[in-house]
């Protein structure tokens, strides 16, 4: 018992400190610096939305670009009508977990490879009524009126992100909801035979990993100050969000982190040494299939303590860890 | 030349675990040996390692004269080998009938396969009711049938079976053995997994009791059917 | 807002004998073709001047120093890219990128650190209606551009067309130009008997089978170079040949012209540069001397981008001499660089660059005349306005078997 | 009248060519259950492997079709080894690694072509590029019409190897339980290095063809690796006929939609099309996917 | 007094394939009852019906008279059914214990003492595996295991499939003492499809012989162990028959 408080006061020190050292990383940074910390950032969220589903659940989607890109279309359009930011944003969350959750009920019915082609189906039909739409600028995108305070959106996505993590964590790891999803992940018709509403519990991780990343969209449009089915609704969003996760860790806290920070730093600072040719890409390339093939697991692995997957410790009173987790 | 299975200290761990502790046991040719033990004692990973299936940590396995140890499992089952894999290992998505050709890969002789084929169909008339049928859509017991079938349908000199009678019902179990010993008469030599350890020590010649990847206890099959504790631990008293 | 950095760097930084000019543009992504073409244009005027010892302010040369970023054809990478060229490289000013879509993302952080960018390309109109005080374009938009050829086709030639099918690709600039080819159609009386936008990346042969049917006189098409390529060889395998192909930018790239041979030969297109112009240059000398220079350096022809791009250049060094700043520039001279852009008129071997102060083209070069050009011997001829032309336009054109 | 048949031929010649790209990819997906995202670069690289061909000799491009396939099986035989070790890792989700994987290698390949060969666009002219004939009024592009029948005939090979063959029971063997092929005497290791090797040589010759249909550059994979996946989906992962009649039937929904609805519309009514096969029939239109 | 469960005329077809043909099984509260049959007669099909993991062509299913078809798996395991399954589903990467607690309905300390993580894995004897991973455990834990997590849903019907297979004669005769003291401690009604008659002899208070999806007889061990029709399709000779084989040679 002992052991357990101590850890967990040190668990709480570090997150003091961390969340002391992002607060005040814009007055440490210089504005470029900034603008990528604030991609990275980003990434963390969508990467951390999309390993909710695929870590936890093991559905893999290959549509999480399609609710990037209309949280980012509805905040445009709600802005453009007048309406606040942060109200916009809270809008295109709520839209597009309720877009997920339509779209979840036939969907999430297939198995495998099958709901990872349809799910990047129904994003490839999103971008295309995007572009034929008449209220979304279509082909010649849509501006929003520029805020060009590099802090606010740094804030705004840590925000965001510090809640991604905070729910993923809470709900996979601590409470029970996350058992029962990782149950479904093993053997769905066992779930589902022993009680569980399956088809219920499917769409609200669905609707949940669809929530973040219309924020999220949402903000990426304010900040950008242009969207453009290419820039927010392109396939390779979700290719992303799967090789951060991949590349850090499937199913863990720490992995959609790791891999994101990896992959997009790693992109940016190739970009910036190597970016005056198309050769970066050549090292992007490179990078992503050697981790995959030396580290299966992903580079949490190489940090024991963080690769651990959530096995709950043996102690002797099983209920203590039950209580802690259920409120 | 040496003939048979000749196991010499064998260890085989899965990751860091080490399942089976250094053991040694043989099967000379025509003859049938059973390997009994409790749950989880390594039954099932003594013939994965012997069939390669799974590759071992030390300790050596000759079959047929031919250090096998180090082959992938394609190669030992050249040598005729052929292994019944717990949990059946039937191609879901292939039908009944795909199943036991793939089961006779190996070979050429048209006419022994054809006759193979057949003996198989009259063993178990179910399946060749469901020739067509995909392996996957076969209840329990008839993907049983099926993955003894297809070891039949080898034609290998050795069979390693494991668990054969596994949710069969009383009077296919019965049948099972009754193949068993029919095998055995062609000259063929067998390696057998059972909890049904009455039936095993039945038609067996000899038998090893492992426990916990160790072997406790060998012999003819008799004196082991009569052996108290075997009796007592494996057998659950008297025998029905 | 925004860091202190740029403020203080600016003051800091001692006296630098050089600009340094940042170049955000596609070299990855979707638009690597066209990006690398406005660089090889941005290039080759850095080049030249270096080689001329600078450009001269007052009595003094100070050379220039490029420094790339990708944009990878996409808005926040250029946005992160110019936010970099801007506070960390601190460059004086900037060359653009070549799609409408980044010039879009990164105009706004222009606005906030006030800093000048030209691009030598991103047609679309769109970037001008927006207003920014920091953003230029020496190429006129499509809509002004698109209006010469159909006029030539329907004016300016025998018979002159009737009909008209009209294509683009679901893409800002490819679909602005369908619509100046439909609008300046409809304008001048011509019937549109087929009007399409279709997606990137769509097989055109059952399209190009149907408008075969319709049979117009003339086949619009607004797209890129891969999109041309694509329509001339369907139209090629399906044996249609209209008495015209219209088309606009793409059909000036040698791509265009090595890649599909005699095929390519007698499409009409819209431009408002081609190396038969003869303009005088005070870099280069002349239009013919310019166009040779481009030829050595990059073993291609220059098209009309690359041109403007190679132009942009002289802009900014006449604009500099004018208002005599040496680097690097405070924010008060690159306040003086802006006005001195918006009223600057400089004869380069592009033509004249006069950027416009208002209106829908706010910042957009309206110095220059558009141009219907035609493909006649592998070259790029101007065949009107009738004014202007260099050769005279063929139409109704040759059959694919009469080449 | 004519309009429509021309629209039927058309649509059944594009449809040729989306099979052309998805035989391999079928086959690839059915045997190792790997989705290969690179799927479209094996095509970019075929494509510019005959380009140089064709280059330096002169050749007609079509003539290196032989050539280009055994090149790259025997880069795929070398190749899938690296593959293999990515998807039998035990603690992690094959078909995940294998994406992420092949998603690095495709972007490693197409920065490679990008760097080494340029931005520009080439062409392949082959003695086909640009004929035509016609039956009953209605045109027939001549090097579509090659492309159809090629991936026809492949497919049909295929078919015939993986239905009639020892060698095809093996392969369908291995497919789906490795180590208890093993147990029946396959070498399921190399039998995957084949069909790995197999996939690899088609798709570099569907290179080929695209190449000469469209134009070469290193960008060029994306659009295939769509068209392959649509098709490959549609018709359900592994199977061939599947393949062949999904690819028909996108082929002429494309065409169709391009002539009577709008071109405006065609990605909008393909994709919602294939989300909604994918519903109805989740296993493929012909329900013979895995 | 109403029957736990109730199955009228049942019917289902896989295709042209009749597996299972006009069943009719009442349970009393209770009883333990076995279904048997040859291989492919039938008797998973059954359970799949029951629990609602497949729907019947045909017939009804009740539950303390609520009729279950067409409701999902789950709305059944609240109605009261628990099961295991032939081929194990356990959630491999959960823990023994979480794959208790993942089923329970409410907190592990409010429920009744008996239903808690801890009694129960005591009860089938996986307590000093509790964060073991299911996939990790031997077979026959593994199948212990499914018996504890179906009992983690506080059920009034507990359908066991074959969970016996597997297991040497004297761990059979432990899981016959585990399934008396589930039927008689928790006073669960069970259903078992079992080949061990050692087993099925032993426990059953009645039984039920399916053949080709239809019923061949009903009745109690005794009769069941004599009917003719019984010995003839599913039974046999047993074991001694194959002891003088083997003396012939
Ligand atoms: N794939 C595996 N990974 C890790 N451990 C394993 C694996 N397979 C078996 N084991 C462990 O190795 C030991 C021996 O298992 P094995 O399957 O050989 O036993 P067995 O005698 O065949 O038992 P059973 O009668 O249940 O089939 C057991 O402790 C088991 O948990
Ligand atoms: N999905 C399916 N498609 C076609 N046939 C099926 C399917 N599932 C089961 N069957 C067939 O239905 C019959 C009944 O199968 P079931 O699994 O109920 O048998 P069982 O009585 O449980 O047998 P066992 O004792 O061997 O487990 C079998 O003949 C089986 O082949
Ligand atoms: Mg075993
Ligand atoms: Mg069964």
């Amino acid at each position: 018992m002992e052991y357990v408080d101590n850890s967990q006061k040190r668990n709480l020190i570090w997150i003091a400190l961390l969340v002391i050292v992002a607060t005040v990383i814009p007055f440490a940074i210089s504005s470029f610096w900034l603008r990528i910390v604030t991609g990275v950032l980003m990434w963390i969220g969508l990467a951390q939305s999309w390993n909710i589903l695929a870590g936890y659940m093991g559905y893999v989607s290959f549509g999480h670009g399609a609710f990037f890109g209309l949280g980012a279309y509805v905040t445009a359009i709600a802005m453009s009508l007048g309406v606040h930011f942060i109200i916009s944003a809270l809008i295109a969350g709520v839209f597009t977990a309720a877009f997920a959750a339509i779209i979840g009920y036939p969907t999430l019915r297939l198995q495998g490879a099958y709901f990872a082609i349809a799910t990047w189906a129904f994003a490839e039909a999103i971008r295309q009524i995007v572009l034929v739409l008449p209220f979304t600028g279509g082909a010649y995108g849509m501006r929003l009126p520029p805020m060009l305070n590099e802090n606010f959106f740094y804030y705004m996505m840590l925000l965001t992100i510090i809640g991604t993590v905070a729910i993923a964590y809470y709900l996979m790891h601590k409470a029970k909801f996350g058992l029962k999803v990782k149950a479904i992940r093993e053997e769905e018709i066992a779930a589902n035979v022993l009680g569980l509403d399956v088809t219920r519990i499917k769409i609200s991780v669905f609707a949940l990993s669809a929530f973040f990343p219309g924020i999220l969209g949402g903000i990426y449009a304010y900040w950008i100050t242009y969207i453009h089915p290419d820039s927010v609704l392109a396939p390779v969003i979700a290719d992303q969000m799967v090789v951060m996760t991949m590349l850090g860790g499937l199913g863990t806290i720490a992995g959609p982190i790791i891999g994101a920070v990896v992959l997009f730093m790693g992109n940016r600072l190739l970009w910036v040494f190597w970016g005056d040719t198309s050769f970066y890409l050549v090292l992007v390339g490179l990078a992503v299939a050697l981790v995959i093939l030396f580290l299966p697991s992903g580079l949490v692995s190489l940090v024991p303590r963080l690769g651990k997957k959530d096995k709950p410790k043996v102690d002797d009173q099983p209920n203590s860890s039950v209580t802690e987790h259920t409120k | 030349m040496a003939t048979g299975l000749n196991v010499k200290n064998l260890k085989v761990a899965y990751g860091n675990i080490e399942a089976v502790h250094g053991v040694s046991f043989d099967v000379k040719e025509g003859e049938i040996v059973t390997l009994i033990g409790a749950n989880g004692a390594g039954k099932s990973t003594i013939l994965r390692a012997v069939s390669g299936m799974i590759p071992i940590k030390e300790g050596s396995i000759e079959f047929d004269g031919t250090l096998t140890d180090r082959l992938p499992s394609h190669k030992v089952t050249q040598l005729g080998m052929a292994h019944v894999p717990e949990g059946r290992g039937i191609f879901t998505r292939m039908s009944v009938l795909d199943n036991l050709k793939v089961g006779a890969y190996q070979r050429n002789d048209k006419q022994g396969i054809q006759t193979d084929l057949e003996m198989v169909f009259e063993l178990f008339p179910r399946l060749a009711e469901r020739s067509q049928q995909l392996g996957g859509t076969l209840s329990g017991g008839e993907q049983q049938m099926l993955a003894v079938g297809r070891a039949l349908m080898t034609g290998a000199s050795m069979l390693l079976l494991d668990e054969p009678s596994m949710g069969l019902a009383p009077v296919l179990v019965e049948s099972i053995f009754e193949v068993c010993i029919d095998i055995r008469e062609q000259g063929k030599t067998i390696l057998l997994v059972e909890q049904n350890a009455a039936m095993a020590l039945a038609i067996a010649d000899r038998g090893y009791v492992l426990e916990t990847g160790n072997i406790a206890l060998s012999g003819q099959a008799d004196y082991l059917a009569n052996h108290p504790e075997v009796s007592k631990a494996y057998l659950g008293g008297d025998i029905a | 807002g925004g860091p202190k950095q740029s403020d203080d760097g600016k003051n800091a930084e001692a006296e630098r004998d050089y600009f340094k000019v940042g170049v955000i543009t596609s070299l990855s992504g979707a638009s690597v073709y066209g990006g690398n073409v406005t660089r090889r244009g941005y290039d080759l005027w850095a080049e030249t001047v270096n080689a001329q010892g600078g450009i001269e302010i007052g009595d003094k040369q100070y050379k220039v120093e490029m420094v790339y970023a990708d944009a990878a054809s996409d808005p926040a990478t250029g946005a992160d890219a110019v936010e970099r060229m801007v506070t960390t490289d601190e460059v004086d000013f900037l060359f653009g990128p070549y799609t409408s879509g980044v010039t879009l993302g990164v105009a706004p952080i222009l606005e906030k650190y006030k800093v000048p960018m030209i691009t030598g390309s991103a047609e679309s109109p769109l970037i001008w209606k927006q207003k920014f005080k920091y953003t230029f374009g020496s190429i006129p938009a499509v809509d002004l551009t698109g209006s010469a050829p159909v006029s030539t086709l329907v004016n300016e030639v025998e018979g002159g067309a009737k009909t008209i099918a009209v294509i683009g690709v679901n893409d800002a600039f490819s679909k602005a130009t369908a619509e100046a080819f439909k609008a300046n159609a409809e304008q001048l009386g011509l019937e549109v008997v087929k009007y399409d936008i279709v997606p990137e990346g769509t097989d055109f042969t059952p399209l190009v089978g149907a408008i075969k049917e319709l049979n117009p006189d003339v086949l619009a098409v607004g797209g890129h170079e891969q999109t041309h390529m694509e329509v001339i060889k369907a139209a090629k395998s399906l044996g249609f040949m209209p008495k015209a192909f219209l088309m606009h930018y793409g059909i000036t790239t040698p791509d265009f012209i090595n890649n599909l041979g005699t095929a390519s030969e007698y499409v009409f297109g819209g431009a408002v540069w081609t190396s038969d112009l003869e303009y005088s240059d005070e870099l280069w000398g002349s239009t013919k001397e310019y166009v040779e220079a481009a030829e050595a350096r990059w073993g291609n022809m220059p098209d009309y981008t690359e041109a403007a791009s190679a132009a942009t250049g002289e802009v900014y060094a006449a604009a500099l001499a004018e208002i005599g700043a040496v680097p690097p520039l405070s924010e008060e001279e690159r306040e003086q660089l802006v006005d001195a852009l918006e009223n600057i008129k400089v004869d380069t071997f592009y033509g004249p660059i006069d950027f416009a102060n208002e209106g829908d083209w706010y910042h957009n070069n309206v110095g220059l005349q558009p141009l219907t050009i035609q493909l006649q011997n592998g070259e790029q001829k101007i065949v009107g306005p009738s004014d202007v032309k260099v050769a005279d336009p063929i139409y109704p054109v040759p059959g694919w078997e009469e080449r | 009248m004519d309009l429509f048949f021309q629209t039927l031929v058309n649509g059944l010649l594009i449809g040729g060519i989306y099979i052309a790209v998805a035989a391999g990819f079928t086959l690839c997906f059915g045997v190792l259950h790997v989705i290969d995202f690179a799927v479209g670069e094996w095509v970019m690289l075929g494509a510019f492997a005959v380009f140089w061909l064709n280059f330096f000799t002169g050749v007609d491009p079509l003539i290196f079709l032989p050539l280009i396939m055994v090149l790259f099986m025997i880069v795929g035989y070398y190749f899938q080894p690296l593959l293999q070790r990515v998807i039998t890792n035990q603690q992690s989700n094959a078909l995940l690694m294998a994406l992420a994987f092949t998603f690095g290698m495709s972007i490693l390949f197409r920065g490679s072509a990008l760097t080494l060969f340029g931005f520009n666009q080439r062409s392949l002219t082959t003695f086909l590029s640009g004929k035509n004939f016609e039956i009953l009024g209605i045109s027939i592009p001549a090097l579509r019409f090659g492309a159809t029948v090629f991936a026809v005939l492949v497919t049909l090979l295929f078919m015939f190897l993986l239905y009639k063959t020892k060698l095809g029971l093996a392969v369908r063997a291995a497919a789906e339980r490795q180590d208890v092929a093993g147990l029946m005497g396959i070498d399921s290791s190399n039998i995957a290095r084949i069909v790995y090797a197999i996939y690899l040589g088609l798709t570099a010759m569907s290179g080929t063809f695209l190449g000469s249909i469209f134009s070469v550059h290193p960008d060029m994979g994306l659009r295939y690796t769509l068209f392959a996946f649509f098709v490959v989906v549609a018709g359900g992962l592994g199977s061939i006929q599947g393949a062949i009649l999904a690819g028909i039937m996108l082929g002429l929904i494309n065409s169709f939609v391009a002539v009577y609805v709008g071109g405006q519309y065609i990605f909008l009514i393909l994709f919602t099309v294939l989300y909604l096969i994918l519903l109805v029939a989740p296993k493929g239109i012909l329900g013979k996917g895995w | 007094m109403e029957p736990v469960l109730a199955v009228n005329s049942l019917t289902h077809y896989f295709g042209g394939l009749r597996a299972v043909h006009n069943l009719n099984i009442s349970l009393r509260q209770g009883v333990i009852h076995g279904l048997i049959g040859p291989n492919g007669a039938g008797k998973t099909t059954a359970f799949n019906l029951i629990t609602g993991v497949f729907k019947p062509s045909q017939g009804n299913i009740e539950i303390f008279g609520e009729n279950l078809v067409g409701k999902p798996s789950h709305y059944c395991a609240k109605k009261g059914i628990a099961r295991t399954f032939q081929n194990l589903r356990l959630f491999s990467r959960l823990t023994v214990e979480e794959n208790i607690r993942v089923v329970q309905r409410g907190q592990d300390k409010n429920l009744p003492e008996k239903y808690r993580i801890k009694q129960l894995l005591k009860l089938v004897g996986l307590e000093n595996s509790t964060s073991n991973f299911a996939g990790d455990l031997p077979y026959g834990a593994q199948r212990r295991l499914e018996i504890a997590r179906a009992l983690a849903i506080q059920p009034k019907l507990l359908m066991l499939d074959e969970p016996a297979a597997g297991m040497n004669p004297s761990e059979t005769d432990d899981l016959t003492r585990l399934i008396r003291k589930i039927n008689e401690e928790f006073s669960i009604t069970v259903l078992l499809i079992e080949h061990q008659m050692r087993l099925v002899m032993e426990l059953c208070h009645e039984i039920t012989v399916l053949s080709f999806g239809e019923v061949i007889s009903r009745g109690t061990p005794e009769e069941i162990r004599n009917d003719a029709k019984v010995i003839e399709a599913y039974l046999g000779k047993g074991v001694n028959k194959l002891r003088g084989n083997r003396a012939k040679c």
